[in-house]
Parts: C-alpha cells; sequence; structure tokens
C-alpha cells in the first residue's frame, strides 16, 4: 500500500509542482505560461536527445549525476514527505542530511569535472551555501526529534503520538525553518533566480550548464525529487502543528499534505514575483533567519520536554 | 695487599707515560705511548677495583693517608677511561692535523704530557681524604688542563687559557679560605688540634662548629663550583672548552667536572650531621637548579658547535648539583657516569666534524647528513642523549633525580628542571638540525673516515645499553 | 633489493603482529623481561589488554598496507636517504607497538620518544632543507613538550600510587586529578588538539606520504590510546574535565576543517582535516565521561565504540589519503593543488582510490567514516533527551559543530578531488604524470578494501567492539540495508540507463563563445574556498592583496595581482609571541658572557657575598 | 704552651696590620713597578708574622713557613714579576672603572668591612690576640679581588691573586693554628706553578696581542 501511495507520488507529485509553480509563477506575472505538465514533455524530450560530453571530462562526470539521482531516488521512497509511512523506512535524521550531502558532493563534482569556470564558480557557492544551511536543516529535524524522543523520520512523522509531543510552537518552527531551508538549498528566489540566464544565475544551473541530453534529465529529476520531498517535510511538520484539529484518517491527511505541498509551490511563486534576488554576500543574513527558526524550535522543544 | 700495590702503580704508569712523552718529543708514537700507558693505568684499576666493588668492604686504605670507598673507586674508573678513550681518538684528531700543518709533533707530546699528569692530579682528587690535598689536586687540575686548552697556540686560545686559569684561580683560592674554614671548625672541641681529614670530620660532624662549616661550605662551593662551572661561575668555561682541541675538551668536560663536583659532594657530605646540614643541602640543590634553567637559556643563542657542547655540560652539571644537593651518590654518580659517557663521543664527533668544515660556526656547517652521515647521526644522537632523552642512559638517570625529587617533595625543583631540560632539548635540537640540512649538494671529496667515528659510536652504544641496564642492586652499592 | 627485504620483513612483521594481537583479545599477556636488562626503576615489561590489542591490530594492518605501499614510493631515491627512511620507519613502528605494548610508565616513556625521535627524523628524510627542518624541529619541540607534561603525570601518579605499573594505577580517581590533567593535556599535545595543533600541519607537509600516512594514522591516535588505557577521570564527578574534552573536541573539529578549507597543499589539507578527526574523538570521549557522570551506561558505551571506531576508521582512511597523495607526488611531482589537475585521466587507479578514501573523510554514507560520526550524532541526540537542561543544550550545540564541520569537510573535499583530478593539469609537470606502480596501487587498494568493510560491517564490529571491552550494551544503528540498496540501485540505472553510448559526442567544454579555454581559466583552489574563508575572515586573517597596474588602468589594466594569504591567529599571536620570548631571554642571558675577566670576576665576587650574606642572615 | 709577652703581640698586631696597609697602598699608584715593590713588603710582612707566630707557638714548621714565604714569594715572585716587567715594558695601569685614589679609599672601607666580618667569627680562646690577623687576612682577600677588578694589565692581575693569595695564608696563620705542612707546601708550590705558567701566558699574550691589557681580550663571548 505505502509503495505504491509513494510511488505514484513520487512519479507524479514533483513534476505536477514544478509545473505548477511555473504555471502560478506565469499566471501572477499576467502571462499565459507553459502547461502544468511541461516538466513530464522536458524530461521525456531529454531523454531523447544527444548528449555532449566534454573531451576534459573524466568519468565521474556522469556518474556523479548518476549517484545524485540514485540519491534523491532513494530519499523520495524513504523519507515520509506524505502522510503515510515510507516505502522503505531506514532512514534517520543524520542519514537524511548526509545522504543529501552525499548527492550535493557528486553534484559539485561533475560540474567541477569540465574544468567550466561556470560549474566551478556554481560549485563553490552551493558547497558555501550548504555549509550554511544544514545546521538549520539539522536543527529543525532535531526539534520534533526532541518531542518524539526518536531520531527515524518515520516515527517523528507519524500521526501516532501522545499528545504532549504535539507542541504547535515546535512544529511550525520547524515547518517554517525547513521551508526556508528548502528556499535556500533549492536554490529557489531571494538566495538565487531560476530563471535567469547564465551569467545571473549562480548555483544549480550553472551547475548543470555541462550536462544535456540524459545526463541533464536525471539531474531535473534529482532537482524535482527534492523540492517535492522538502516542501513534503515541511507540510508535515505544519500539519503536526495543527494535528490536534485534524481527522486521524490516513487519506485525508495524504489529500491535505498534497493540497499543502501545492499551496507552499503556490507561496513559492508569489515570493518569486514579489521578491527580489538577494546579493550573494547578503546570503548568510537570509539563511541567519531560517537557522533563528530552527533554534526556536529546538529550545521549545527543550522547554517542552524539561 | 697486592690490591693496594696495583693501585699505586697505576698512579706511577701516567707520571712515567709523561716522562716517556716528554723525552721522545719528536717521536711519531708519542700518541701511542700515551694512550697505551692510559689503558694500562685503567686496565690495573679494573683489576684492583672490580672485586673490590663487589665485595662487602667499605674501604681500601692506602699510604700517605690516602683511601678509596666505592664511590671513589667508580669516579677512578670513570675518570681513567674517559681520558683512555679521549686520548685514543686525539692521535686520530692530530693525524689529520698534523696533516693541514695546525700544528707540530713537538706540541703533541706537550699535549700528551699535560693530559697524562692531568689524569694523575684527577686521579688524586678522589683518592685523597685529606681536604687540604683535595684543594691542592684540584689547583693542579687547573693548571695542567691549562696547558691543553693553550694547545692551539693561536690568539683565542691564549685568551681562553687566560680566562681559565685566573677565574679559576681565583674561584680555587677561596675554596682554600673554604677549607681553612672547615678545618678551624673542627678545632672547636671537635678534634684537638683540628684535622683536615675528611673521614675523621665525617665521624664528627655534629660536634663540628656550625656557622664555620657553613661558611667553609659556601666558599668551597664558590670556589669548587667555579671550578665545576656553576652559574654564574661557569664563564670560563665556554671559552676553555670550545677552544681546547676536541679531545682536550672531552676530557675537560667529561673528567675535570666530576672532580670538581666530586669535592663539592665530599665538602657537603660532611655538614649532613651537623646543625647547617639542611641549608647547606639547599643552597646545593638551588645552585643546581639555577644553572640548569640559565645553561638552558644560554643553549637558545649559540654560535659555536663546542660551545654549544660547553654549556649544555653546564646543565648536566646543574643536574648533578641537585642529585648531589639531595645528597644521593647514586644518582650523582649515574648521572656523571651517563654526561661523561655521551659528553666524550659529542666532542670527539664535534672534533671530526669541525676538521671537515674547519669551522666551528654553526651557521657555516651545513648538510652534514649528506656529506658524512655517520657523524651526523652520532652528532643527532649524541645531542638527543645529552639533553635526557631515551633512550640513553641519561633519561635513567635524570628520571631517578626526578622522581627523588617528587620523592622528597621538591615538586618545584623537578618542574623548573622539566621547563628548562625542555628549552635545552628544544634549543639543542635546533642547532643540531640546523647542521644537518641544507648546503649545496657538492662532491667533496674529503670526508670523515670511519676510524674518526668508532669511539663516538661505541660510546653511544654504551650510553644505550646504560638505558637498559641499570639495576637497583646495582646502585645500591653505592649505599 | 634490500629495500624489497626489508619491507618483505615488514610485511611477515606485520601479518604475525595481527595475529598477535587478535590473540591477545581472547588470551591476554603478560611478559616481563627479566635479568640483566633493567630500567633503573623498573623492569622492562610488556602487557596486553583489550584496548592495547585493539590498537595494535590497526597499527600492523596498516603497516601491512606501509611496507606494501613504500619500496614503490622510494623507487628513486638514493641509498642515504634509503637507509634513513627504513631505519627511521622500521624503528617508529617497533617503538609504537612497544608504546602499546608497555606495562609500566617508563617502558611507555622510553618508547614514546623513541616514536617521536624516529618519526621526527622521518619527517626530515624526504627533502633535506631547512625547511623541513623546521617543520621537524616544530614537530620535535611540541612533542617534547607532551612528553614533558606526561613525566610529570607519571612522576605524580608514582608518587600517588608508588607504583610505575599502569595496572596499579587507579587514574579515574579523584584524588588522582593533578596527574590525570596532566597526562591529559601531554596527550591532547600530542594528539593535535586545539590549541595545540599547530605543528600537525608542518609535520605533516614535511614527512614522506607513507610516514605521514602511519604518524596521521596510528601516532595520533596513541595518546588516545593513552587516555581510553588509563580511563582518565571516570570516576570523578566534576563537570568541568568533561567539558574541557568536548569544548576542545569541538574547536578542533571546527578549526581543522576551516584551515583545511583554505589551504592550498593536498598534505596540509590532509593534516588539517586529521585535527578535526582528533577533535571528534575527543568530543566522543568527552561525552562518554558526561555520560557517565549521568549514569547512563549504555550511551557511555556508546561513546566510547564511537570513539575508538572513529579511531580506527580514520586511521583507515587518512592513511588511504596520504599514500594516494604520495603517489600524486611521486608521479606529478607536487601536492600543491595549484600545480595539479586532470590527474583522474592519468592515473585512474589512484583517482578511484582516492575517491573511496574522501568519501570516508567527508562521511558520506554507506562509508566507514560516515557511520561512527552517526554513532556520535544518535548518541548526541540521546543526550539531548537526557534529563540535564545545560547537556541538552551542549548536546544541540555540537549536533550543529559536527554539522558545520561535516559541510567544511564536504567542501574542501570537494575541491581537493576537482581541483586534482578533474578538469585539465595546470602545470606541465603534471601533464606528464602516469599511473603509479601496482604495488601502490594494491597498498591503498587494501586500505580502500578495509574502507568498505569497516563500513559494511560497521554494526557487527561495533557489537564486538562491545564484548570485548565489556561494556554495557546498546543497538548500534544499522547501515547494511542501505549499503546493498544503494549498490544495487546504483547498479542497475548504471546498467539500464548509461551504457548506450550511440547517443553521445565529445566536445569542448562551453566557454560563451569566446574561444578556447586555457587551463588557466579553470577554478583554484583559493577561489573555489573563497566565499567560506571571507565569511571566516577574522579567524583565518583571510586578505586578499589586490594590485591594478598600467596606463589608464581603471577599465584596462595591463597587470592585474592579487594573492591571498591566510595565517592562524593562534599562530601569529600566541605561538610565535612565546617562542619569541624564550628567544630574547636567551639573548638577554647571553649578554652575561660578555667577555671581559673583569665583569666574570665581579661574578665571582657578588655570588660569594650574596651567598655569604644570605646564609648569615638565615 | 708557654707566657710571651705583650710586647710582642702588639708587635704581632702591628706586622700583620702593616701588610693589610701595604696591599691598600698597593691599589693606590698605577706604577708596575712599585706595585711589585708593595707586594714584596707586604709578603714580608707575612714572613715575619710567620715568624712571631712560630715564637709564640713554639712550632718549628711556622719558620720553615716563614723562610718559604721569604725566599718564594719576597724574593722569588717579585724578582720574577720584576724581570716580566722589564721584558714585557709595561709601566703603568691606567686603572678600569675606578680612579686609583677612590679605589685605594674604597679598599679602606673593605678595610672596616673585613673587622665587621671577622667579629662574626668564632675565635679560638688562645688565638684572641690574633683576631686582627683575621681583619687583615680578610681585607686582603677584599683588597687582592678590588686591584684584579680594576686593574687593566694583566700582570696586575697575577698581582691581585697573589695578594688573595697572602690573606688566605695570613687568616690560615691567625685562625686556625696547625695547618699541617706538607698541605702548607703544597699550596705554596701550586701558587709558584699558577704564577709561572701566568707569566709565561703573559709573555704570549703580548706575543700575539702585541699588549698585555686584558680588557681587550673580549674576543671569545657570545
Amino acid at each position: 500500500m505505502n509503495i505504491a501511495v509513494y510511488t505514484l507520488s513520487a512519479l507524479l507529485v514533483p513534476f505536477l509542482l514544478i509545473g505548477f509553480v511555473q504555471k502560478a509563477k506565469a499566471q501572477l506575472q499576467n502571462r499565459v505560461g507553459a502547461s502544468v505538465l511541461q516538466p513530464f514533455f522536458n524530461i521525456f524530450k531529454l531523454f531523447g536527445k544527444n548528449q555532449i560530453i566534454s573531451e576534459d571530462s573524466s568519468g565521474l562526470f556522469r556518474a556523479g549525476i548518476l549517484v545524485n539521482f540514485c540519491c534523491f531516488a532513494y530519499l523520495i521512497w524513504s523519507v515520509p514527505w506524505l502522510s503515510f509511512s515510507p516505502a522503505i523506512s531506514s532512514v534517520d535524521i543524520f542519514l537524511f542530511v548526509y545522504l543529501l550531502a552525499t548527492a550535493r558532493f557528486f553534484s559539485i563534482l561533475s560540474a567541477l569535472d569540465t574544468g567550466s569556470p561556470f560549474g566551478a564558480f556554481a560549485g563553490s557557492r552551493e558547497a558555501t551555501l550548504s555549509f550554511l544551511v544544514e545546521p538549520a536543516m539539522i536543527l529543525s529535524l532535531v526539534a520534533p526529534s526532541i518531542l518524539t524522543g526518536s531520531s527515524s523520520l518515520e516515527r517523528i512523522f507519524s500521526f501516532t503520538h501522545q499528545v504532549s509531543s504535539q507542541n504547535p510552537i515546535v512544529w511550525i518552527f520547524a515547518g517554517i525553518s525547513l521551508f526556508l531551508v528548502a528556499l535556500t538549498d533549492l536554490s529557489r528566489m531571494p538566495v538565487d533566480d531560476p530563471t535567469t540566464h547564465l551569467e545571473l544565475t549562480m548555483v544549480h544551473e550553472a551547475m548543470t550548464i555541462e550536462a544535456s541530453g540524459r545526463n541533464l534529465a536525471l539531474s531535473e529529476i534529482g532537482y524535482a525529487f527534492k523540492l517535492a520531498m522538502f516542501f513534503g517535510l515541511s507540510v508535515q511538520c505544519l500539519l503536526h502543528g495543527i494535528a490536534f484539529c485534524l481527522p486521524s484518517d490516513q487519506w485525508i491527511l495524504l489529500a491535505m499534505s498534497i493540497a499543502g505541498i501545492f499551496s507552499l509551490g503556490l507561496l513559492l511563486a508569489l515570493l518569486e514575483t514579489v521578491l527580489v534576488k538577494l546579493k550573494w554576500t547578503k546570503c548568510p543574513d537570509f539563511i541567519a533567519y531560517s537557522l533563528t527558526m530552527g533554534l526556536f524550535a529546538c529550545i521549545a522543544a527543550l522547554g517542552v520536554r524539561a | 695487599m697486592t690490591q693496594e700495590v696495583l693501585i699505586l702503580s697505576s698512579f706511577l704508569i701516567p707520571l712515567l707515560g709523561a716522562i716517556v712523552c716528554v723525552f721522545f718529543q719528536s717521536s711519531r708514537y708519542s700518541g701511542k705511548i700515551a694512550a697505551g700507558s692510559c689503558l694500562l693505568t685503567f686496565v690495573f684499576l679494573s683489576i684492583s677495583l672490580f672485586p673490590f666493588l663487589s665485595d662487602f668492604k667499605n674501604v681500601i686504605l692506602l699510604p700517605l693517608g690516602l683511601r678509596c670507598e666505592k664511590l671513589q673507586a667508580l669516579f677512578l674508573l670513570l675518570t681513567s677511561l674517559v681520558v683512555t678513550l679521549a686520548l685514543m681518538q686525539s692521535d686520530i684528531y692530530f693525524e689529520k692535523e698534523l696533516k693541514q700543518e695546525n700544528t707540530n709533533q713537538k706540541h703533541i707530546a706537550w699535549f700528551y704530557f699535560f693530559s697524562l699528569l692531568f689524569l694523575l692530579s684527577m686521579m688524586f682528587v678522589f683518592v685523597c681524604d685529606n681536604l687540604g690535598a683535595l684543594w691542592i689536586s684540584i689547583e693542579a687540575t687547573s693548571l695542567l688542563s691549562a696547558g691543553l686548552v693553550y694547545f692551539s697556540r693561536s690568539k683565542h686560545a691564549v685568551e681562553a687559557t687566560w680566562k681559565y686559569l685566573i677565574i679559576c684561580s681565583v674561584g680555587i683560592a677561596f675554596a682554600l679560605l673554604g677549607t681553612i674554614f672547615i678545618f678551624s671548625s673542627s678545632q672547636y672541641g671537635a678534634i684537638e688540634g683540628g684535622s683536615l681529614y675528611a673521614s675523621q670530620l665525617k665521624a664528627v660532624s655534629e660536634n663540628l662548629q656550625p656557622l664555620l662549616l657553613k661558611l667553609g661550605f659556601i666558599f668551597c662551593l664558590v670556589g669548587y663550583g667555579t671550578k665545576a662551572g656553576v652559574f654564574p661561575l661557569h664563564s670560563w668555561l665556554p671559552d676553555a672548552h670550545s677552544e681546547a682541541p676536541a679531545p682536550a675538551s672531552a676530557m675537560l668536560s667529561a673528567s675535570l667536572l666530576n672532580c670538581a663536583l666530586y669535592a663539592i659532594y665530599r665538602i657537603l657530605d660532611l655538614t649532613t650531621n651537623s646543625a647547617c646540614g639542611k641549608s647547606c643541602h639547599e643552597v646545593c640543590l638551588w645552585a643546581g637548579v639555577i644553572t640548569v634553567i640559565a645553561a638552558a637559556l644560554f643553549l637558545v643563542k649559540q654560535h659555536g658547535l663546542k660551545r654549544l657542547w660547553a654549556y649544555s655540560s653546564i646543565e648536566n652539571v646543574g643536574l648533578m648539583m641537585v642529585a648531589i644537593g639531595f645528597g644521593s651518590a647514586p644518582i650523582f654518580f649515574l648521572q656523571a657516569l651517563n654526561h661523561s659517557i655521551v659528553k666524550v663521543s659529542l666532542f670527539c664527533t664535534a672534533g671530526n666534524i669541525i676538521q671537515l668544515f674547519g669551522t666551528k660556526e654553526i651557521s657555516h656547517i651545513n648538510g652534514l647528513l649528506r656529506r658524512s652521515p655517520l657523524d651526523a647521526v652520532l652528532l643527532l644522537a649524541g645531542a638527543m642523549a645529552v639533553t635526557g632523552t631515551p633512550p640513553f642512559g641519561t633519561f635513567i638517570s635524570e628520571w631517578m633525580l626526578l622522581s627523588l625529587s617528587f620523592e622528597r617533595r621538591y615538586i618545584l625543583v623537578a618542574v623548573l628542571i622539566f621547563i628548562a631540560l625542555t628549552i635545552a632539548f628544544v634549543a639543542v635540537s635546533y642547532h643540531v638540525g640546523r647542521t644537518l640540512v641544507g648546503g649545496k649538494i657538492e662532491l667533496l671529496s674529503d670526508t670523515v673516515s670511519i676510524k674518526n667515528s668508532v669511539i663516538p659510536s661505541l660510546l653511544i652504544l654504551a650510553s644505550v645499553a646504560l638505558c637498559f641496564l641499570i639495576r637497583p642492586d646495582i646502585l645500591g652499592v653505592l649505599k | 633489493m634490500w629495500c624489497f627485504l626489508t619491507s618483505g620483513m615488514l610485511f611477515i612483521a606485520s601479518i604475525l603482529g595481527i595475529i598477535l594481537s587478535i590473540s591477545s583479545i581472547a588470551a591476554p599477556f603478560h611478559y616481563s623481561l627479566q635479568f640483566p636488562i633493567y630500567l633503573g626503576l623498573a623492569p622492562v615489561e610488556f602487557e596486553s589488554d583489550t584496548t592495547s590489542s585493539i590498537f595494535s591490530i590497526l597499527l600492523f594492518g596498516l603497516s601491512l598496507a606501509f611496507s606494501i605501499f613504500s619500496p614503490s614510493y622510494l623507487a628513486n631515491k638514493n641509498a642515504n636517504e634509503l637507509r634513513l627512511f627504513w631505519s627511521g620507519s622500521l624503528l617508529f613502528i617497533a617503538s609504537m607497538a612497544g608504546v602499546l605494548f608497555s606495562g609500566n610508565a617508563i617502558l611507555f616513556l622510553i618508547c614514546w620518544e623513541i616514536m617521536s625521535l624516529s618519526s621526527a627524523a622521518l619527517v626530515a628524510s624526504e627533502l633535506l632543507t631547512k625547511n623541513t627542518a623546521k617543520a621537524s624541529l616544530i614537530y620535535l619541540s611540541a612533542t617534547r613538550v607532551a612528553t614533558t607534561l606526561l613525566a610529570l603525570g607519571f612522576l605524580c601518579a608514582n608518587n600517588l600510587f608508588h607504583s610505575w605499573n599502569f595496572s596499579d594505577w587507579h587514574l579515574m580517581r579523584q584524588e588522582a586529578l593533578i596527574p590525570a590533567l596532566l597526562i591529559t593535556f601531554g596527550c591532547f599535545i600530542k594528539a593535535g588538539l586545539w590549541p595545540f595543533h599547530l605543528w600537525v600541519p608542518y609535520a605533516y607537509f614535511a614527512a614522506p606520504a607513507p610516514v605521514a600516512g602511519l604518524m596521521s594514522g596510528v601516532m595520533k591516535k596513541i595518546p588516545i590510546f593513552l587516555l581510553v588505557h588509563l580511563l582518565c577521570f571516570r570516576e570523578m564527578a566534576d563537570f568541568w574535565i568533561p567539558s574541557f574534552f568536548l569544548a576542545l573536541g569541538a574547536i578542533s573539529t571546527l578549526w581543522g576543517m576551516i584551515f583545511a578549507l583554505v589551504q592550498t597543499d593536498l598534505k596540509k589539507i590532509l593534516a588539517y582535516s586529521s585535527v578535526e578527526n582528533v577533535g571528534l574523538i575527543m568530543l566522543a570521549l568527552g561525552a562518554h565521561l558526561v555520560s557517565l557522570q549521568l549514569h547512563v551506561a549504555n550511551l557511555a558505551s556508546l561513546f566510547l565504540v564511537a570513539a575508538i571506531f572513529h579511531l580506527f576508521n580514520h586511521g583507515v582512511f587518512k592513511s588511504l589519503l596520504f599514500f594516494a597523495s604520495g603517489s600524486i607526488y611521486q608521479n606529478a611531482h607536487s601536492t600543491n593543488l595549484n600545480n595539479l589537475g586532470g590527474l583522474a585521466k592519468r592515473m585512474p587507479g589512484t583517482f578511484l582510490l582516492f575517491l573511496f578514501g574522501t568519501m570516508a573523510l567527508c562521511s558520506l554514507p554507506p562509508s566507514n567514516g560516515f557511520y561512527s560520526k552517526w554513532l556520535i550524532y544518535e548518541g548526541l541526540l540521546q543526550l539531548v533527551n537526557s534529563s540535564n537542561i545545560a547537556v541538552a543544550v551542549c548536546s544541540v550545540l555540537l549536533i550543529c559543530v559536527l554539522i558545520i564541520a561535516g559541510a567544511l569537510s564536504l567542501a574542501t573535499m570537494a575541491k581537493v578531488v576537482s581541483v586534482t583530478f578533474l578538469g585539465r593539469t595546470r602545470t606541465k609537470l603534471a601533464q606528464n604524470a602516469t599511473e603509479c606502480s601496482e604495488f601502490m596501487i594494491v597498498g591503498q587498494g587494501i586500505l580502500a578494501c578495509f574502507c568498505v568493510l569497516l563500513g559494511l560491517f560497521s554494526a557487527p564490529i561495533c557489537l564486538y567492539l562491545v564484548q570485548i571491552l565489556k561494556l554495557a550494551s546498546f543497538t548500534p544503528p544499522s547501515l547494511f540495508q542501505f549499503t546493498i540498496f544503494s549498490v544495487f540501485c546504483i547498479g542497475i540505472v548504471y546498467v539500464s540507463f548509461l551504457k548506450q553510448p550511440k547517443k553521445s559526442s565529445i566536445y569542448s567544454t562551453w566557454e560563451c563563445g569566446f574561444g578556447n579555454l586555457t587551463r588557466r581559466m579553470q577554478v583554484n583552489p583559493e577561489s573555489f574556498s573563497q566565499p567560506i574563508a571571507a565569511l571566516f575572515s577574522p579567524l583565518l586573517r583571510y586578505r586578499i592583496k589586490a594590485e591594478v597596474s598600467g596606463k589608464d588602468r581603471r577599465h584596462f589594466p595591463e597587470k592585474v595581482v592579487a594573492e591571498s594569504t591566510t595565517q592562524s591567529v593562534l599562530e601569529s599571536k600566541i605561538y610565535t609571541p612565546l617562542v619569541q620570548a624564550v628567544a630574547v631571554l636567551g639573548k638577554h642571558i647571553n649578554r652575561l658572557q660578555a667577555g671581559s675577566i673583569h665583569i666574570y670576576l665581579f661574578y665571582l665576587l657578588i655570588t660569594l657575598l650574596l651567598l655569604v650574606v644570605l646564609e648569615l642572615v638565615r | 704552651m708557654i707566657s710571651f709577652s705583650p710586647f710582642m703581640f702588639s708587635f704581632l698586631q702591628a706586622i700583620i696590620l702593616a701588610s693589610a696597609i701595604m696591599a691598600i697602598l698597593m691599589v693606590g699608584t698605577g706604577q708596575i713597578r712599585s706595585n711589585i715593590m708593595f707586594y714584596s713588603l707586604q709578603t714580608l710582612c707575612l714572613a715575619l708574622s710567620a715568624c712571631f707566630c712560630a715564637a709564640i707557638e713554639h712550632e718549628l714548621k711556622h719558620y720553615i713557613v716563614a723562610l718559604a714565604i721569604f725566599f718564594v714569594k719576597t724574593i722569588g715572585l717579585s724578582t720574577f714579576l720584576f724581570w716580566i716587567t722589564k721584558r714585557i715594558g709595561a709601566a703603568k695601569d691606567l686603572g678600569l672603572y675606578l680612579p686609583l685614589p677612590i679605589a685605594m679609599h674604597l679598599s679602606v672601607v673593605l678595610l672596616v668591612f673585613a673587622q665587621i666580618l671577622s667579629n662574626q667569627l668564632p675565635h679560638l680562646n688562645h688565638l684572641q690576640p690574633l683576631a686582627i690577623g683575621g681583619t687583615a687576612g680578610i681585607s686582603l682577600i677584599l683588597t687582592g679581588i678590588l686591584f684584579m677588578l680594576t686593574r687593566r694589565l694583566a700582570i696586575s692581575q697575577v698581582l691581585g691573586f697573589l695578594t688573595m693569595e697572602n690573606g688566605i695564608f695570613l687568616f690560615a696563620l691567625t685562625q686556625s693554628s696547625g695547618m699541617p705542612l706538607f698541605i702548607e707546601m703544597g699550596i705554596f708550590l701550586d701558587v709558584f706553578v699558577a704564577v709561572m705558567i701566568s707569566g709565561l701566558i703573559i709573555f704570549k699574550i703580548k706575543h700575539s696581542f702585541e699588549h698585555i691589557d686584558v680588557t681587550l681580550l673580549t674576543s671569545l663571548r657570545d
């Protein structure tokens, strides 16, 4: 049952979410925009295309992209980003963070493999961002784990806790923090603008600049998975925050999770319409907000336990 | 009876050797004669003293009021061994000096003459029971060793000799005054008419006049301390050690300092049971600690290779002073033994290196490891040994000293010594390290021959062996 | 020829050593040498217990790889250097074994100093220049200070327990605070913990790569062995002692990684990363002490096992990386990242093995490095759940610190791998690099195998450690399922997607249509780490000196020179002045020796008068 | 011990004091020849006082010592030093740090200091009248050192050393009775040899450096 739910959602939700965000953004900017299904088409198109590989690159270029993809594929099945317990359930918060790091490590390496200055700068910035964002990420995960007394993601996000652990403040702060973390980690708007071209995009797009055809498709799928997973996790946090007034039926919760993910997508579209991109040196200031939220969550959680 | 005869005849051998050396001034064999007679002395002493050491008997009485206890016996053996080795090395050393025409056969013969008499006077230091005779012997050692320092007759050598002679004579004069004080301290009821015999004084030491005894000790400390190189009386020592030819420096450092320290030990021993005993011991102890620290700091900035070893001798003298201050003869002897062995090796190696590079300045000695690897290793090992690093014998003796100071609750002493030893280690390894590396890779035909390094390497091995062979029952002999 | 013989002997000795250590886990031995060998105050005694056996497995395992790797590494050295190298390293390995198995303090100190001296000689053995001599000297001095503290501690302990035997010492007791502290700080220095880590980069940088591997892999662990062996502070009730461990551990974790990030030399990066790892181990030991004081036995055993396991893992992967740096140095003639690049195609074997080591260093799952870090994280998280609020807050902070350090190590290693192996070569020398010899590959391969095996069987190994150390049991998390899955997953995807060569073409890297990219246009190590380094600029004293010159220089400069420098605050503000102070003192005292005989006579007189007055007054 | 006249005692005290005064006067002049002159007068006083002591204590060995002093020191060493001075051509020592008159005044102060010091020391009953010998001895020692410290020439340092030696001898003579003869002789021999060797070295200094100013011998230093 769980496997079916997760497989289906993993195949649909991430791409729909990306399409939805693009569509919503277009609508908000008074454009027609591409279809919500456009990401599916893109992926298929890319799989059919010829791949160009730099003469300077070694085998690591493709292997890195592959590892990156595999990490996300593993995570999308094993992280409870929907209200169901996941298909493969052996991931705890640290393994989660370190799998993300693994994915990142290999994507940086494959970006650098071609010797391209673009990829290198993007890689450098990706490393910097990860260094800034990981404490916030771990804090926002540690906070609920303190509440629930477990480090396993599955147990943290299952809806069967006692009332004492249903502390709205902790969950909501953690959720907000995770959302901000997601914005940074996925290089979305205040940190980076994914829609601009080359010289202006700094992180994700510049890292995949040398990838084409199948390689690009794999990294785009990975990106979509990551987006869905992060939004899913923050939605789970927020849902736990209001768990006291929620029904306990799994399917309703699933529907609410998916609705939540898309509403975060809407929020993202709104943000990307309203905000301007931050100067690179100001990014740490922005990330500080998510760190603060995470700290709040942790302190609140410690307070609840004490 | 034969024992006494053997010992006395071992005193005659150096004398005869010296006379022979002077008679055959221009002979090439003077070195061999000198080394041979030293070796003979050593053999005679060993034959006569080894049974005694394992004996239950405490003392050998010799004619003319001379006597020899176990500590003295050990020092006699050590001194004759050191001089033997140094003279064996000097035969090789001078061979090269002659080749470079730095000296001539006649000077060398006189050198051997002086060193044999020097050995004789040092041997007398250990068998004199009479404090006056002790003083005479020590003064004789400085007069005779002046001849060794003077050897090269260069400006520097003359200067060093002058300073050595004057400062030591003045210092020793104080020791004479101290001896007189001790003599007169015995006249106040202890011994009718007074006595200068240490064994007699020791027997009545509770009855010695405390003030005079204390003054006597202080004057002797200053006097013999000058000879031993206690800070700040050490000023002659680096000059003399660095200007004398390498084997002579080895003798000065490895045996002469022991003599002076032994004299201090002898005097301090008299005070043990008297009222002023504790304060005298403390003076000695702290003098040692200050010497160790000062020597370590002196080592930090040095420019001459032999000056370096001279200061490290001062450091070791400080350690021995601490051992003397604790009244521990075994540790004093052990430290002296270890230090002497390593120092002979170091000075001989330094002599080889200085001959090779033609300079004493550390900054001009470069790339030794490439040019003469064996000497480099010897220098390094010696440097490690002299700073009390395992696995060399000095480590064990220093360790025993430190654990003794912990036992006696002088923790500050131990801490200060530790700090000083650390500084000394860093300083010495810095200087030695500079000589080992660097330099241009040039192919020079001129290297140190293996022959030159036999004695130093054997001594380094001996030092390693000493680390693993010190058993408590061996030290028990001295208690 | 004899070089191969020696290494063969070492190989056999290592195998025997491994067998001996494994057998001694089951049956500990005690062996005392009798007449005539004696060390003045104590006999020569060898003794094994579980900890020393565990450590000796690491030692002999690494020496096994060392014996295979080194002969080829030394292929083009002259006889003199070979002699120095082999005598030094045999002595080094033997003395480390001696340290591990010595039964009393004196023998321990002797072996310990031989270990330091032989390794110092090895440090200087590769390039006999003033710089290596300096590195060796710094290392020697640091290690001597450590020895001094240890020796003082041993003397104190002997004074307290009236024995030199380690088995008679109970340093965990309250009354043994001073010796325990002295020994601990000695160990901190030798282990290269912040703020005593300054010797580490100097020594490892100058040492030949295989030796650096052994030093970092085993020798740095010896002080930790001593701490574990004597179990300092175990029964003490003060919280401030473990907090020392925790604080210093956390700071060195961060500090090591920050400095590793800005280095441009491969060996220095590895050196700083071992500062980080030692910090991590100390942190685990500190947490072990904390949980002992909180009386949480299973958590305490978790931390101890984590510390030991991490130490093991670090030994393996760090030696692997150092060995790899050796093969890079041998073939590309430099370990400076600015001179490397594009080696992946030239040295594929080394590259692959290096990548294994890198993954372990960055603690990426499923490597062994990840697992031990994971244990620490899990333990800290459980500490958060403990009753003490201060401990809980600290643990949260420590988790953050570890995560940050992890991210930093990721950035660092991404830089290292990419600048060394990927892209184009930066110099002509590196361009002609070829793959290293098979022996070297095998030497590294053994270690890489260990990395994988330790990662794969991490949970059973930890359970085994718990069993042989007789600790309280806990349930370690398992990576096995994940590993199998990930391997499977990658395999399937690889086979099904990427083995289709027809639709790909080779072309040059995209360059905005500007013309061909030159090798100088690639990212360089400084610029890669600049964004993070800029964040830590006060700590690093990170400065960029830029100079623009030429006519009308604002828009069309002829020459632009930019140079970034980093220097440790600690080094420039604390250690250098300290050394200067001693040097100045030495200089001043040398003035006493002014050469004038009058002054000397004056000293004589003054000393005499001083002593007389002093004694008469008393 | 037999009785002896108080006159003899006061005469002995005067002689002892005279030797100290000779030393003080020696400090006051820079002429090497006068210095040696004063030195020989000082040892003459010493020899006389040894004679008197011998008379008082009826000890034969003191006569021998007195004779030895007279022949070895008063005549032998002085002649030797005169000879050196002549050979080298050293006439005048300009002094160092202190002007010569002030050094002389200082040595008077040292005499007072010596008196204070020797009062601290215990005395044997039968040597009580010779307490002044302790004062004079210490004064000679201090003056000798002062002489060494304030003179430039090598030969003056030998003179200073000899004065010190005299002080020690005087101290030994008056403060402790009955030093064994062979010790005394041994000491004599040592001092004699020391002076001879110093003389040789002085020649060598003159030969190598063309002066005997020891303040210029400072090339060996750190």
